[in-house]
């Protein structure tokens, strides 16, 4: 395995007190293997991916454990980490144009990760830069590498950044929502690119996304968090054909769809998801859920295999596959 | 903030990228837009300044004449020195030879006001330098140390240190460093100026305690400029690239958020140069420097029209002056900017 | 023997002498308050002009010296005609402009002329117009015939205004100044200080101590303290910060003198304004005020009170300080017999010097005991010349006249206080045409009763000359008649 | 946002807590001076010149005897109103004119802005003195002088934080809905521009109080026998080295005012606004 | 359902052209200009609720904001009901404004938070001449209501709501003139996808329940056609096709609506490759501003720009050789 996070658990101070923003979250992943994190605003998939690079908040807390290549990312002081970030494990961020900096050009943020981790030289790592400019597709790469971000669309912006991360060849590769702030066509195409790219390397890849769309075209394996907490997990192919957690079911009956019925009424699930400041202290979905039962709101559900790596947290699977 | 937009254009309909950009060109574009504007401004303030220094109330002539002077006596002089004709006559005249570099006749000296300006700014331009070097130096220095220390002891005591030099007037301040340095320790002159031909130690002697006062007080202010700038920075999500990128806190804060925070940085102390010229006058009151503010001062207890004139210009003209700059620079560290020239 | 041991004793004590002071100080540093426009003292009226040039750049045909007396300078000797009106000086013959011109009595003629010129801009311009002839025959002699018998022509031709100027470089002494005086400018930075250094032509060159003088221009009274504290100056004739004179006088590393002036402080009273008109408010002003608290107040109790427009030291001086004791009850009864409603509204124009602007002060809230409510408002100098002295635009204003015997602007109708009154003229021509000088005391006496008893203006003390220097300092003046430094008196100990 | 809240929020900020007992001490000073002074602030009484602090002086007397107690309550006065008009002066216009320039856009708002930054380039202070030597020395004229040097900076802070407004889809809503431009500007620009103009308010209170001091410490502000905090640093530099203590007293009157508003600005912007950042 | 107006289309765009003025790229260069909306064309009757699809930067906002008269159009105009917009007197529009209301992307940004509830809602009524403060009250409580709020809500700020109320109180404010056009701009793009059903449902309920025309503006195509019966694909500024949803999205003629289609993320593990190869330049000065990334553009698309031409089945597409 080239990563396993077990029972991962992040505490975040906020003016409110402390709160818990992911709640054990165990998930594993091999080398070239794809995983994809789904869940909507405030539900944690974020805070898990920078939990992986080290980089959460300033006065976070995390327990339990990520195992990357053997070593427990959570017990490295910030030296061992420096060196992985970047080099073995790379990430990509939602908003190219924030995650950029403005000041300098293309070429310069690219070649900063090879002259740290790789030692090359000023020029060596410029060309190298523009190699992989080439790499991701960019027509033109001497002159865009000379470019600072703004003077490139959002697309170009995106593919910048996928060099950068590609840089220095790493196993892991976290993408957080890499294309949502792009055009539909434009987010197909980066995707491929993505995905061609590890598939090319042999690169893991952790694609964080709202869009179950997105996640279900790309990725092998699912990750559906909720609340902090991982729902359900396992092969794409699995969770989409039998949806084992109500949660899960109804996002996947929310989305209208190309071709549906028009003015068909949706699926919607009632009411909002509960702040982090709000969390009841069992199964964050309690309340939303058709199925709710006193039971729900009491405890944790423990999760439920539902062979293979199949995986729901709910107590009342039973009852939800009676309900399907 | 002259001139400079701090909030980006409002919004702005999506555009398409030109490709064909050439640096150069915008980086032309934008100098050649700022001068042009740096002329107007230039233009307008000395109208404002000559318009509002010509109805000051009192008679130069009678001034310079002293108290027994004859009315014909002080006439013949007004005329002498084209006080009795028309204001725009007066204007033209004036800005014609300043733009020749003739500052005209001080009445109060009775000598040319070119020479007189620039042995102030003998005493003036090196305070200024001096406090603005004190001001960077010191809010530099404890800005960075007290973002990189945000909410820890080291951070609440520069901030409280800051809240204070903000609420201390400077001539208090310029007043308790006399006592304590001059008078009581005799570390320093209480005041004065020997003069650069006393030698550099002596004069800038003479001049580390104003710029002390001057410089310290304002270093309170671009310490929480800095110190702000610098936390805006570090919550952007390149921080983040850059750490994700495998940089340590450090070369994080030099390499990618420091260059960020200068922009803003940078305005505030184009800004601030305006208040330090202010709070020079102040100063060299204080400790009796012979410097522009002061003869702008004296200037205007003599009647001195011309010298006020010229001085209030000048200074006006340095600021204006500091801030084009000031943009220049900016540009120059923020390529996003030259875009912004319309 | 005897010879031998004398000589060895003075060797050693020059040799302790020296091995006391490494080098043996040769330069002075003074304060003074107001920088000089120019440095012709014939041109401007700024009393800095005279500070800084006269005795030391400039020299006239007589000194006045510190304690009043008049005595040769440019001229050896005098002699005045019977009739009073000719005054006949025998020159020195060995002075020398600072250009190399040879000074005669062509240039005393020169430098009068053109001081009573029309187009003349010096101060004493009346005064040199009163000469009738001068009579530059011989180069050694110069004889001046006054349209009237002049006593005090001795004194005003010792005066800064009366200096003797090279007629090759009258225009450029404002800036550039060349006189026969031992001192030559040598730097001016303009602002701050002003640099005089001994000119080795000097016909005396030899009894000059003082190789340097700087006159640095601290305006602010406790910049002057500092200064003197921190040895920055080592002398301050004329010095504001009298309230820290007593720290002075108990340390022993300064000396503290204080004399007099001609300066004649008085509350100007606009007599033109009603109802300053009226002689009983007049009155009731010089009741309401107590002299004493002013001075204490204002002057550290500096200063004696002077009950008329003349100085203790003038001749002919007469002591009025009773005929208005403090009496604010009798002050309200002034204004009531007037018929002034309280509280009358009075302005007080007030010029900078400390006199001015705490004895204000002192004087509003004495005022405002007897019903007189006087607002202050402090101006600078031009303003107040442009407008109490030009425009006469003002109630109450305070003031030093510090020109000596200058009773006589009481005669001019037209003067800031516009006091106008035919006795007084009298008084005044009767003074001028005194045959001699107890006929010219007896006709001061009255003038100055005259103004006492018409309360022109509230007279309230003379101008004090306080001098803080460094105990080591020798040469400098107690009183100052006028406004001088003069250096060549000046020695270190 | 509910009051309770504010309040409940505003306890636990001790900055703002310090200011507001600070700024409400300057207050209480100026109040009672009104009513009560140990002494006639403007009393002179030659022969207790100078006293140390003492029983009968508190904090002792100045050089022509005044209590210094009574001039620093009644000191506070004129730093008030000073405060109060000249925030007051630069509030109205400025607030105007960052509105128009907000909602007019174009031409007009370039004009204004320019014009603003042209004012920049004139230094309050130097602005001061230029128009007191024009108008003369006295309180008014140097409210003036800090009123009008105000104007830009409201204006600015207006018309910047304006068009952040206008820019949100409320406003365009408001559009959609038919309101006419001024009816946009007074209901929605300017209750969403009011929490940051209270702590510029705050802030510029501040400056005017330390300009004043300037100003009449250079003899360009309050004239006597008023009493000022500015005046009375200048009047006792001249017995700095008789009575140091003259010259302690204003100076922190001077900066326990100054600080308490700028304490009270920095509380408010954190409690009212916690987006808005500093911008000193 | 909805009162059938004599003739004149609900609304009506002819010929309408935006142009923004972009900065000086030269020092005495003119200033470039940015055709945002170039010579768009189209009718919206009522009870045919119409939808316009396309990229960030396409001109699908502009356009919407220029149907609703926010913004004034360089050329061409906007009929509401028969009546040009931009050539009506303030008063006149201030009428028409009854007639249409727009719902926003952002909740957060679309209702000011210093108001309550009841002043938003009720903005565009206080708008209106004679409706007494009484009728106001009763007309904000019935159009909370209508959207699942209760009229207690009233008195509330937007802050006490999350994301999908906030959106309903949006709603809400559209609804309360009892408009007969509303304009939503990505009214569910901000939203997470378990609330974005919910909104999608009241707005087909509302449709239903008032006969409320939408002119929705998205980048999603399965949102659109959830609420659409025609639809619009707008690329750079142009319509490239238009027609009745379930055809033109069933079998696109333009390959730019194509492209769209089998970008779109579906819930299914197996995807067909992106199409066209990325480019993001900027279309040549003449021809299909699209021919740069088709897949199956010829000669002639560089050098012809394609006119908008109708098809047999109701749809007009703008291609010189259509799907």
């Amino acid at each position: 395995m080239l990563l396993e996070v077990a029972e991962l658990s992040v505490d975040l101070p906020t003016s409110g007190g402390v709160r818990r923003i992911v709640r054990s979250a165990s998930f594993a992943l091999d080398h070239g293997q794809t995983l994809g994190i789904v869940g909507e605003s405030g539900s944690g998939k974020t805070m898990t991916a920078l939990a992986l690079m080290g980089l959460l908040p300033d006065g976070a807390t995390t327990s339990g454990a990520i195992l990357f290549e053997g070593r427990d990312l959570l017990k490295l002081n910030e030296a061992q980490m420096r060196d992985l970030r970047g080099d073995r494990v790379a990430m990509i961020f939602q908003e190219p144009m924030t995650a950029l900096n403005p000041l300098h050009s293309i070429g310069r943020q690219i070649a900063e990760p090879l002259i740290l981790h790789r030692g090359l030289s000023n020029a060596a790592a410029h060309a190298e830069a523009v190699r992989l400019l080439e790499r991701v597709g960019l027509p033109d790469p001497v002159r865009r590498a000379r470019a600072y971000p703004h003077q490139l669309s959002g697309g170009q912006r995106q593919r910048a950044m996928i060099a950068m991360a590609l840089g220095c060849a790493p196993r892991l590769i976290i993408a957080d929502e890499p294309t949502t702030a792009l055009d539909v066509t434009v987010q197909a195409q980066i995707l491929d690119l993505i995905a061609d790219l590890g598939a090319q390397s042999d690169m893991a890849l952790i694609l964080v996304s709202h869009d179950l769309a997105v996640i279900a075209q790309n990725c092998e394996r699912v990750l559906v968090m909720y609340g902090g907490m991982a729902m359900e997990s396992g092969r794409t192919d699995d969770v989409l054909a039998r949806p084992a957690h109500p949660y899960t079911k109804a996002l996947l009956q929310a989305r209208p769809r190309v071709g549906a019925r028009r003015g068909e009424r949706l699926q919607a699930i009632a009411g909002a998801a509960p702040s982090a400041g709000a969390m009841p202290k069992g199964c964050p979905f309690a309340g939303r859920c058709p199925l709710t039962i006193a039971a729900c709101g009491e405890a944790l559900p423990a999760p439920v295999m539902l062979g293979g790596d199949h995986m729901a947290r709910c107590i009342r699977i039973d009852a939800a596959e009676r309900a399907a | 903030m002259l001139f400079i937009r701090l909030e980006m254009a409002g919004a702005s309909p999506a555009m398409t990228m030109d490709l064909n950009w050439t640096p150069t060109d915008e980086m032309g574009l934008y100098l050649f837009q700022r001068f042009i504007l740096l002329l107007a401004t230039l233009a307008f303030a000395s109208i404002v300044v000559f318009g509002v220094l010509e109805i000051l109330p009192g008679n130069a002539a009678q001034v310079m004449l002293g108290a027994s002077a004859t009315p014909e006596t002080v006439a013949a002089l007004a005329h002498k020195l084209g006080l009795d004709q028309g204001v725009i006559v007066r204007y033209a005249a004036w800005i014609g030879g300043v733009l020749r570099g003739d500052f005209g006749l001080s009445y109060a000296y009775d000598s040319p006001i070119g020479p007189l300006i620039a042995e102030r700014l003998a005493v003036s331009a090196p305070l200024a330098l001096l406090a603005m070097l004190i001001t960077t130096a010191v809010a530099l220095a404890a800005g960075v140390f007290a973002a990189q220390r945000r909410g820890k002891s080291g951070d609440v005591a520069v901030m409280a240190a800051s809240q204070i030099g903000l609420a201390v007037p400077n001539f208090w301040f310029a007043i308790l460093l006399v006592l304590v340095f001059a008078v009581h320790w005799r570390l320093a002159p209480s005041g004065g100026f020997p003069g650069w031909e006393a030698g550099l130690g002596r004069a800038l002697g003479a001049l580390i305690l104003p710029a002390l006062a001057l410089g310290l007080v304002q270093a309170a202010v671009l310490t929480r400029v800095t110190r702000s700038a610098l936390l805006d920075v570090l919550n952007e999500d390149f921080i983040r690239t850059a750490r994700a990128k495998g940089l340590s806190r450090r070369a994080t804060l030099w390499r990618h958020a420091l260059p960020n925070a200068l922009t803003p940085i940078l305005t505030i102390m184009g800004l601030q140069f305006a208040n330090l010229i202010a709070g020079a006058i102040v100063v060299e009151y204080v400790f009796t420097l012979p410097g522009l503010g002061r003869l702008v001062f004296q200037s205007i207890a003599n009647r001195d029209l011309l010298v006020v004139e010229d001085c209030v210009m000048l200074l006006v003209a340095i600021v204006i002056g500091v801030n084009f700059f000031v943009d220049i620079a900016c540009a120059a560290i923020d390529p996003r900017l030259r875009r912004r020239a319309a | 023997m005897h010879h031998t041991l004398r000589v060895i004793v003075a060797a050693s004590a020059a040799m302790l002498a020296f091995g006391a002071l490494a080098a043996p100080k040769d330069s002075v540093t003074i304060g003074m308050v107001l920088e000089p426009p120019g440095l012709d003292p014939t041109a401007g009226a700024a009393a800095a002009i005279g500070e800084i040039t006269h005795y030391n750049i400039f020299e006239g045909l007589t000194k006045i010296n510190s304690d009043f007396t008049v005595t040769p300078l440019l001229a050896e000797s005098w002699s005045l005609s019977p009739d009073s009106k000719t005054l006949t000086f025998k020159l020195r013959k060995d002075v020398h402009f600072q250009d190399g011109e040879t000074f005669t009595s062509k240039d005393v003629k020169f430098s009068f002329e053109r001081a009573a010129a029309a187009d003349s801009t010096n101060k004493e311009k009346a005064f040199f117009a009163s000469i009738e002839a001068i009579d530059a025959s011989d180069p050694a002699t110069v004889s001046l015939k006054f349209k009237q018998p002049s006593f005090d022509a001795l004194y005003h031709l010792g005066m800064n205004t009366a200096v003797i100027v090279d007629p090759k470089n009258v225009a450029a002494n404002a800036t550039n100044p060349v006189g026969t005086g031992p001192y030559k400018l040598a730097n001016w930075s303009k602002g701050s200080s002003i640099t005089l250094e001994k000119w080795d032509g000097y016909r005396d060159a030899a009894k000059i101590a003082i190789k340097k003088a700087t006159f640095r221009i601290i305006s602010d009274p406790s910049a002057g303290v500092a200064a003197l504290l921190a040895g920055d100056v080592d002398a301050f004739p004329r010095f504001q910060g009298v309230d820290s004179l007593a720290q002075f006088q108990s340390d022993p590393r300064f000396q503290v003198m204080v004399g007099g002036t001609e300066g004649k402080t008085i509350l100007s009273i606009n007599n033109k304004k009603k109802p300053l008109d009226d002689v009983r408010v007049r009155r009731a002003i010089a009741y309401a005020i107590d002299r004493k608290a002013i001075i204490d107040g204002a002057m550290s109790g500096l200063g004696t009170p002077i009950g008329s427009h003349l100085t203790p030291n003038d001749p002919g001086y007469v002591d009025l300080t009773g005929e208005y004791p403090h009496d604010p009850a009798k002050a309200k009864a002034l204004l009531k017999e007037a018929s002034v409603t309280t509280p009358l509204q009075l302005s007080l124009i007030l010029p900078p010097p400390a006199y001015a602007r705490k004895g204000g002060e002192i004087i509003a809230a004495q005022l405002a005991e007897v019903g007189i409510e006087a607002k202050i408002e402090n101006v600078e100098w031009a303003q107040w010349l442009s407008g109490v002295y030009k425009e006469k635009n003002f109630d109450l204003t305070i003031i030093s006249h510090v020109e000596p015997l200058d009773i006589g602007i009481y005669a001019n109708p037209d003067y800031y206080f516009q006091y106008d009154n035919k006795d007084f003229r009298d008084i005044i021509a009767k003074l001028n045409a005194a045959p001699d000088l107890e006929t010219y005391k007896k006709n001061m006496a009255d003038a100055e009763r005259k103004l006492a008893d018409d309360s022109v203006n509230a007279f309230l003390f003379q101008l004090p000359n306080p001098t803080v220097a460094d105990a080591k300092l020798n040469g400098l003046w107690k009183d100052a008649p006028i406004f001088a430094n003069d250096l060549s008196a000046m020695s270190w100990k | 946002m509910s009051d309770d809240r504010f309040f409940a929020r505003a306890r636990r900020n001790g900055g703002f807590v310090l200011g507001a007992i600070l700024v409400a001490a300057l207050i209480a000073a100026a109040a009672l001076s009104l009513v009560w002074t140990p002494y006639p602030p403007a009393a002179i009484d030659v022969p207790h010149k100078l006293l140390e602090p003492s029983f009968a002086h508190w904090l002792g007397t100045d050089s022509l005897g005044h209590d210094v107690v009574s001039q620093l309550l009644a000191g506070a006065r004129i730093s008030i109103l000073v405060g109060i008009i000249a925030v007051g002066i630069g509030l109205v216009f400025g607030v105007a004119l960052g509105l128009v320039a907000a909602s007019v856009g174009g031409v007009v708002e370039d004009v204004i802005m320019n014009l603003c930054d042209f004012t920049f380039a004139f230094p309050a202070l130097l602005l001061a003195i230029m128009l007191t030597a024009v108008l003369g020395a006295g309180v008014v004229n140097a409210i003036l002088a800090i009123g009008v040097a105000n104007v830009p900076i409201f204006a600015k802070v207006t018309r910047a934080l304006g068009n952040g407004v206008l820019a949100r889809d409320y406003a365009m809503a408001a559009r959609a809905a038919g309101k006419g431009p001024v009816a946009i500007a007074l209901e929605h620009v300017l209750p969403n521009v009011a929490p940051a103009l209270i702590v510029q308010a705050t802030i510029q209170f501040a400056i005017a109080i330390l300009a004043e001091a300037a100003l009449s410490y250079l003899g360009l502000g309050a004239q006597p026998p008023q009493a000022s905090w500015g005046r009375m640093l200048s009047d006792a530099q001249q017995f700095m080295f008789l009575a140091p203590r003259l010259a302690v007293f204003p100076g922190v009157a001077i900066a326990m005012a100054v600080l308490g508003l700028n304490l009270l600005g920095d509380g408010l912007r954190d409690l009212l606004d916690p987006r808005l950042r500093a911008r000193r | 359902m909805s009162e059938q107006q004599g003739g004149a289309p609900l609304l009506e765009i002819a010929d309408l052209v935006k142009t923004y003025r972009l900065p000086r790229e030269r020092l005495f260069g003119p200033r470039p200009q940015l055709r945002a909306v170039d010579g768009v064309s189209f009718r919206v009757t009522a009870g045919r609720s119409f939808g316009i699809v396309g990229e960030s930067g396409s001109g699908k906002s502009t356009l919407a904001r220029a149907a609703i008269a926010l913004e004034w159009p360089t050329s061409g105009q906007a009929r509401l009901m028969g009546s040009a917009m931009n050539l009506a007197p303030r008063a006149a529009l201030r009428k028409m404004r009854a007639h249409m209301q727009m719902i926003f992307q952002d909740p957060y940004g679309s209702l000011d938070p210093r108001q309550t509830v009841a002043r938003i809602v009720g903005e565009p009524l206080a708008c209106l001449d004679g409706i007494s403060r009484a009728d106001g009250a009763a007309r904000i409580a019935e159009a909370l209501q209508a959207v699942g709020l209760s009229a207690t809500d009233a008195r509330k700020y937007p802050h006490e709501f999350s994301g999908g109320q906030r959106q309903r109180v949006a709603i809400a404010r559209a609804l309360i003139t009892r408009p007969r056009l509303v304009v939503a701009d990505e009214p569910v793009s901000a939203l997470d996808v378990s609330i974005q059903a919910q909104v999608l449902n009241l707005m087909t309920d509302l449709q239903q329940q008032f006969g409320i025309t939408y002119l929705l503006i998205s980048h999603d195509l399965a949102v659109v056609e959830h609420i659409c019966d025609e639809i619009a694909v707008m690329y750079r500024g142009r319509f490239v096709e238009t027609g009745p949803s379930e055809i033109l999205l069933a079998s696109p003629a333009h390959p730019y609506t194509r492209a769209l289609i089998d970008a779109a993320p579906k819930l299914q593990t197996a995807r067909r490759r992106a199409p066209a190869p990325a480019s993001d330049s900027p279309g040549p000065k003449t021809g299909c501003a699209y021919a740069s990334r088709c897949a199956f553009a010829q000669s002639k698309c560089r050098e012809e720009a394609p006119a908008l031409r109708p098809l047999v089945d109701g749809r007009h597409v703008a291609c010189h050789f259509p799907l």
